[in-house]
């Protein structure tokens, strides 16, 4: 019973594809690959529509506000009328813009934030596509994401656009280096860039009650904060979000885009922290596995969900808290701060490693990883000085 | 405690040497003082333990050596040594130390230069418990050029003194004169035995083994190492340079030209002395002769010396050369534990005396020419009564002071001595004359009506005093453990277990050491009662005194003879630096400019005209193609890409 | 009919022609790099069709230095486009027909 | 492998790249360049290499097709006017063309078609890299640091 409710979307699926058993495999190949993608759009847009709402009602309550109340029961039906206005509203070129970028970077945006979302081990067996290297394609297909927002800033042919679009381009490559530095140590540790491989080395309990999620290593945590900051930088999200401040240069790259457009761009950012979110989860919060043994009744999938909603709330809690930061500030923060820790990490699952994996190893990389942060801290404050501010990247 | 020390022997030598580096390190004025004490007062307690972790079994001896390198197939040992001799050494080095050291922070309060002189002081103690401690010749001989150093450091503490200077010099090179032989002797030893260990488990140089394979040359050995000893410990023909070594502070002199490092050599003889012996008939040795008469001519020369002297604290540095002769007699004549109990007696009081001459200089605002003092004893009470044990121990008055039984027993061994009892009587006078020239001393500085420096005289801080009667207090008790009703420590040294007969208290050696000390302080209160600035003696006799005054003319002599060889050969090797080597060396600068300008020559006629020509072709040649050079990397682009496209056609057509 | 070596080597041939095409004939000193990293792409391709075609078992030669291109091109396009700024700052034109300073 | 997957991505891979050499824009250039390698690397999954592929996206698309852009960007007012076209080279072009086909038809002796073979894992690659690469991995390692290093110093603002 147990395994049917677990297995339930699998079997369908696997249901369906029998339908076709007779045709020729390029065939099955297609429709397997549509049912997925299928499933991907339709559970995300619902996501995001919940994610949405959500959203504005805990700002709402973190603001002391009520938030959306009126559409629907609790405003759940929130997002169908601001989907509604959207589409319903004029959508405006820049006559001097470069129309085919300009139109292609919406697009572009959320095909990449789709495409990423696709190697991500959801439950049991519920990878839409299961790839060797699937970490790989995540990243690099993140990494795209840079050139399409390129796109949107060049092809609106706006000055905030540029502006916006040269700060997001900066910090996303500036960011992007220890989101990947951060999960080497998994990969290590692992031995494997598949997602699937990852999560199944995160199964199992120690003394029964703690699991073996990385994230409860030291590096592993240490690791998991980094790669939630690069997170939340690379989908632009508060405190990061200086390319489209709207308070300094309207909305950035988006600043031209109206309409349905913009609400793609919308969608693509809360896809990627969808994506990230994800990444993360599967990567040290041991994926779809339950935290407790005796918890192992509930459907993967569910544990997959649950730990995505908790993700969600810490980034909208994050952005409710938080004031935006300089963009010389992130940078730095990047550089100075970010990259070496990131690279301590590296060591210190070296050390965990070699040290056998055990309450030794913690100990050990433990050490090395306060070592690296006391010799950090004392390094930048040495350098601290409280300069006039200055827009290096908007001149 | 005891085998926890045994194996950490090194802490003792390297305590002091840490600290010394610490006060350098630090370079601080106010932890300076306090670092060299505490880390002395560290090293005494150590050594008390290793003394007493010595006195488990008579005979005791622990010893363990490392490889220092390798060379070849044999290896070179060195090691820690702890036996009985060591342990007294540690025991008397650390102590005095210790007591001169805080002595010092109150006689060198003023000097600006108070971290660097305790930095000295702790390396040099240092260095001395090393040479104690060393079970390698080589080792020795190291922690011995060191405390050498530390010497010359100290000596010319005072570095704007040019007499402070020239009498470092002076010191240092005149004790390299004997290192030299000591370190032939070394490399004999090494040659011959093939180890300079002294003990090493029954194959050490000092064992039955070592001394077979060394058969008849440990005659030259010995000879050899008593040169170093010579130097060292002042013996006679190259004592000059100790009483010039006073232009030190006086702390210095109390402490290394005193007590510890002048006793060196006595010491490196007690420790070699199965070389010495080996081969002996009824314990008569070459060596050991030459020791017993180069140590009786020392002891009476200086004693004769010292009578003469007006600085206070040249006296005492004669009376240590002389009491130095004494211990090498007493080696000499087989008495060895007699020696080092004496050595070990003279450096508490002599400690003592120069400490206690280091307060009256003080006090008397650095005024040292005796007949300037007298009548102290009011001024300096505490000085005076210190001063005054330390003289009777010095001259040896019987029952209390430790001077006493070690002198009568060297005397006793001389007796004894088969070869010839002249160093017997010669000994004798030197009681008698040691006794005269202390009390002369005492006559002239305490008593008396004061004269012109005891005008304002004062007595010194307690922080001075108190190590003065500390040492007093030592070179008291010292004489109980010395006592032939109780002779502990000789039987102790010399590996037996001490009995107690006081029958043994009494004996004739006693009336005549009694009697010839009595003379001695009689003779000295008779003539120098109530003498002025001039010398009774000068009155009697001038010649003799003035002979005596101008330490014999010995300094003037070798300046004479050897000091003037050493000069010419100077000046020859100048004039043939100058003018002979000199000149061949031009010649053949000249012959090599000949070839020069020769080649040179060549070169602008015949080659240079054919390279010019070449380059000009080469220039022409360049000019033509420089013309395609046309800067557009994208014409070069486009010559590489139909490069590549011949290199293909060419290729397919090759096959 | 599927693809054989021919085909591959065919389309890596036409990539690089069309690499070398821009790279010879467009002035902007951007397209010259676009042009290079091109003809290193067709390379790549060569290396690994070569590898895929190649006698079996054999070892990934192709992969392995198609990956070693892959950096290489990486570190050319760093120091290309730094280059291609710095000069631009100096000269203030990107276009290389005015940048013949070492004709002879 | 099939052969409308190939053709596909021949077409879309050359049209790409020949608007990438062609197009007046530079930015569009630019962004072809990036959409060609896509087809390159879509190549590289078709003859089964998926890490070169995914490394192939990851460098080009993600970091130099960013630089070109970054480029272009700090160059802007240089953009905008046109070089002009030199069309010498296309001639040139033309003859290699000619040049490595006719090589290609030439050669006639190899493999008709490909061999089934085991997907590549990136643990094969890893581990190859790892014992017999690793001197050219590190030699690769320090090309970079240096030219990180020299592409750092070469756009230093020079001090005047």
């Amino acid at each position: 019973m147990r395994g049917f409710i677990d297995q339930i979307f699998v079997n369908a699926k696997q249901q369906i594809l029998s339908l076709v058993a007779g045709a020729p495999d390029w065939l099955g190949q297609i429709v397997s690959s549509l049912l997925n993608i299928t499933a991907l759009l339709v559970v995300f847009l619902t996501l995001f529509a919940l994610a949405s709402v959500w959203e504005r009602k805990i700002l709402a309550r973190i603001q002391n506000r009520l938030g959306p109340n009126r559409v629907g029961p609790f405003g759940l039906l929130q997002p169908a009328a601001d989907g509604i206005k959207m589409l319903i509203k004029e959508d405006i070129v820049p006559a001097r813009a470069d129309k085919v970028v300009h139109f292609l970077a919406p697009i572009l945006i959320a095909a990449t934030a789709v495409l990423a979302l696709g190697v991500i081990p959801y439950g049991r067996n519920m990878t839409p596509f299961a790839i060797d290297g699937g970490i790989l394609f995540f990243f690099a297909v993140g990494s795209t994401t840079e050139v399409s927002v390129f796109m949107a800033g060049w092809g609106s042919n706006n000055k905030f656009s540029m502006l916006g679009a040269m700060r997001a381009i900066a910090q996303m490559v500036s960011y992007e280096l220890p989101l990947i530095i951060t999960v080497l140590p998994v990969v290590m540790v692992v031995g494997s860039l598949t997602p699937d491989a990852i999560v199944a080395a995160q199964g199992g309990y120690s003394f029964g009650v703690l699991p073996h999620w990385f994230v409860f290593t030291p590096w592993g945590a240490v690791a998991f904060i980094l790669f939630f900051v690069s997170g939340l930088v690379e989908s632009n999200r508060t405190p990061f979000d200086v390319p489209e401040g709207e308070s300094e240069i309207v909305a950035g790259h988006m600043t031209e885009y109206s309409g349905f457009k913009y609400a793609t761009f919308f969608l693509a950012e809360y896809f990627g922290m969808f994506a990230v979110s994800g990444m993360a989860i599967t990567l040290f919060l041991g994926g779809w596995h339950a935290p407790l043994p005796f918890l192992e009744f509930v459907p993967s999938y569910a544990w997959f969900f649950a730990k995505l909603g908790v993700l969600i709330f810490v980034f909208i809690w994050i952005r409710g808290t938080l004031p935006r930061i300089r963009v010389d500030q992130v940078m730095n923060f990047a550089w100075k701060f970010m990259l070496p820790m990131a690279f301590a990490c590296v060591i210190a699952a070296a050390l965990w490693h070699y040290q056998g994996r055990r309450w030794a190893g913690a100990l050990w990389s433990l050490g090395w990883l306060v070592l690296v942060y006391m010799a950090l801290t004392r390094f930048l404050d040495a350098g601290r000085k409280f300069a006039p501010r200055t827009y290096r990247y908007a001149e | 405690m005891s085998d926890w020390i045994v194996s950490h022997l090194w802490l003792i030598p390297a305590l002091p040497l840490i600290m010394s580096l610490g006060i350098l390190a630090l370079a601080s004025r106010n932890a300076a003082a306090g670092l060299a004490i505490v880390g002395q007062a560290v090293a005494l307690i150590l050594s008390l333990a290793a003394f007493v972790a010595t006195l488990a079994t008579p005979g005791y001896r622990v010893f363990h050596n490392f490889t220092w390198f390798t060379f070849g197939e044999q290896a070179l040992r060195l090691g820690l040594v702890l036996d009985p001799l060591a342990a007294v050494m540690l025991v008397m080095i650390t102590l005095v130390s210790l007591c001169i050291f805080v002595f010092s922070v109150g006689y060198m309060a003023a000097d600006q230069n108070f971290t660097r002189f305790f930095a000295y002081l702790s390396f040099f103690s240092a260095a001395m418990l090393g040479v104690v401690i060393a079970n390698s010749l080589l080792l020795l001989f190291v922690c011995w050029e060191l405390v050498g150093l530390a010497s010359y450091l100290l000596i010319g503490f005072w570095i704007h003194r040019p007499s402070a200077a020239a009498a470092a010099k002076k010191a240092f090179i005149t004790t390299r004169i004997g290192d030299i032989g000591f370190f032939l002797a070394i490399l004999w030893l090494y040659g011959r035995s093939g180890t300079l260990l002294f003990y090493d488990g029954g194959n050490g140089a000092l064992e039955k083994a070592g001394l077979v394979t060394l058969g008849a040359s440990a005659t030259f050995v010995a000879l050899l190492i008593f040169c170093g000893a010579v130097g060292k410990s002042g013996q006679f023909p190259l004592h000059v340079w100790l009483p010039d070594a006073m232009e030190g502070p006086t702390p210095v002199s109390a402490l290394i030209h005193a007590a510890t490092m002048v006793a060196a050599g006595v010491f490196l003889v007690a420790r070699v002395y199965p070389i010495f012996s080996s081969g002996a008939i009824n314990g008569v040795t070459a060596p050991l002769t030459v020791v017993v008469w180069i140590g009786v001519v020392t002891a009476l020369i200086s004693a004769l010396i010292a009578l003469a002297q007006a600085d206070i604290k040249r006296i005492l540095a004669y009376s240590t050369v002389s009491q130095l002769g004494l211990m090498m007699v007493s080696l000499g004549v087989g008495g060895v534990a007699a020696g080092i109990m004496h050595l070990l007696a003279h450096g508490f009081f002599k400690a003592l005396l120069f400490l206690g001459s280091g307060s009256i200089i003080h006090g008397c605002h650095e005024e040292q020419d005796i007949r300037r003092m007298g009548g102290l004893r009011g001024l300096m009470p505490v000085t005076f009564l210190t001063y005054a044990i330390g003289m009777m121990a010095l001259s040896g008055v019987p029952l209390f002071f430790s001077g006493a039984w070690t002198k009568e027993e060297i005397l006793h061994a001389t007796s004894l001595w088969s070869p010839s009892r002249v160093p017997h009587y010669l000994m004798l006078a030197g009681v008698v004359l040691t006794a005269l020239y202390m009390t002369r001393q005492m006559v002239y500085v305490f008593f008396g009506e004061r004269r012109a420096a005891a005008q304002h005289a004062h007595e010194s801080p307690p922080v001075m005093t108190g190590p003065l009667v500390v040492l007093a207090f030592c070179a008291i008790i010292f004489s109980v453990v010395l006592t032939p009703a109780w002779p502990w420590l000789h039987d102790y040294l010399s590996g037996e277990r001490a009995h107690y007969d006081l029958s043994q208290l009494i004996q004739p050696g006693l009336y005549l050491a009694l009697a010839l000390v009595a003379l001695g302080i009689g003779l000295g209160v008779l003539f120098y009662r109530g003498s002025g600035a001039s010398d009774p003696l000068e009155h009697a006799q001038p010649a003799l005194f003035r002979f005596l005054a101008n330490r014999m003319w010995l300094d003037e002599f070798y300046d004479g003879t050897i000091l003037l060889f050493a000069r010419f050969a100077a000046r020859l090797s100048d004039f043939l630096d100058r003018y002979f080597w000199d000149g061949l060396v031009r010649l053949f600068a000249g012959i090599g400019q000949l070839f020069a300008g020769l080649t040179k020559s060549f070169d602008e006629r015949a080659i240079n005209a054919g390279v010019n020509d070449a380059t000009g072709a080469a220039r022409g040649l360049g000019r033509v193609l420089s013309g395609w050079q046309s800067g557009q990397v994208q014409t070069y682009l486009s010559a590489i890409a139909l490069g590549m496209l011949a290199l293909l056609l060419f290729y397919a057509w090759l096959t | 009919m599927t693809p054989t070596l021919q085909f591959f080597l065919i389309v890596s041939a036409a990539l690089f022609c069309i690499g070398l095409l821009a790279a010879l004939s467009r002035r902007h000193a951007i397209f010259i790099l676009i042009g290079i990293e091109m003809m290193l792409a067709a390379a790549g391709l060569n290396f690994i069709a070569f590898w895929r075609f190649g006698p079996r078992p054999a070892p990934p030669t192709g992969v392995m230095v198609t990956i070693f291109a892959i950096a290489i091109a990486a570190a050319e396009a760093a120091v290309g486009l730094a280059l291609v700024i710095a000069v631009y700052r100096h000269y203030r034109t990107t276009n290389v027909d005015q940048l013949d300073h070492l004709k002879g | 492998m099939s052969s409308v997957a190939f053709i596909v991505i021949a077409i879309l891979t050359l049209a790409a790249a020949l608007a990438a050499a062609t197009l007046p824009k530079l930015i569009h250039a630019a962004l072809c360049f990036a959409l060609s390698f896509v087809g390159v690397a879509a190549f590289y999954f078709l003859l089964g290499a998926e890490f070169v592929g995914l490394v192939q996206i990851f460098v080009y698309v993600g970091a130099v097709a960013v630089l070109i852009v970054f480029t272009i960007l700090l160059t802007r007012h240089d953009v905008e006017k046109d070089h002009g076209f030199n069309w010498s080279g296309v001639a040139v072009t033309l003859a290699v063309f000619a040049g490595l086909i006719w090589a290609v038809l030439k050669s006639g002796n190899l493999a008709p078609t490909a061999a089934p073979v085991a997907p590549l894992t990136v643990k094969q690659i890893g581990e190859l890299l790892m014992t017999d690469y690793v001197w050219p991995l590190q030699c690769v390692g320090v090309l970079l640091t240096a030219a990180l290093i020299g592409a750092l110093v070469l756009v230093l603002e020079e001090k005047r």
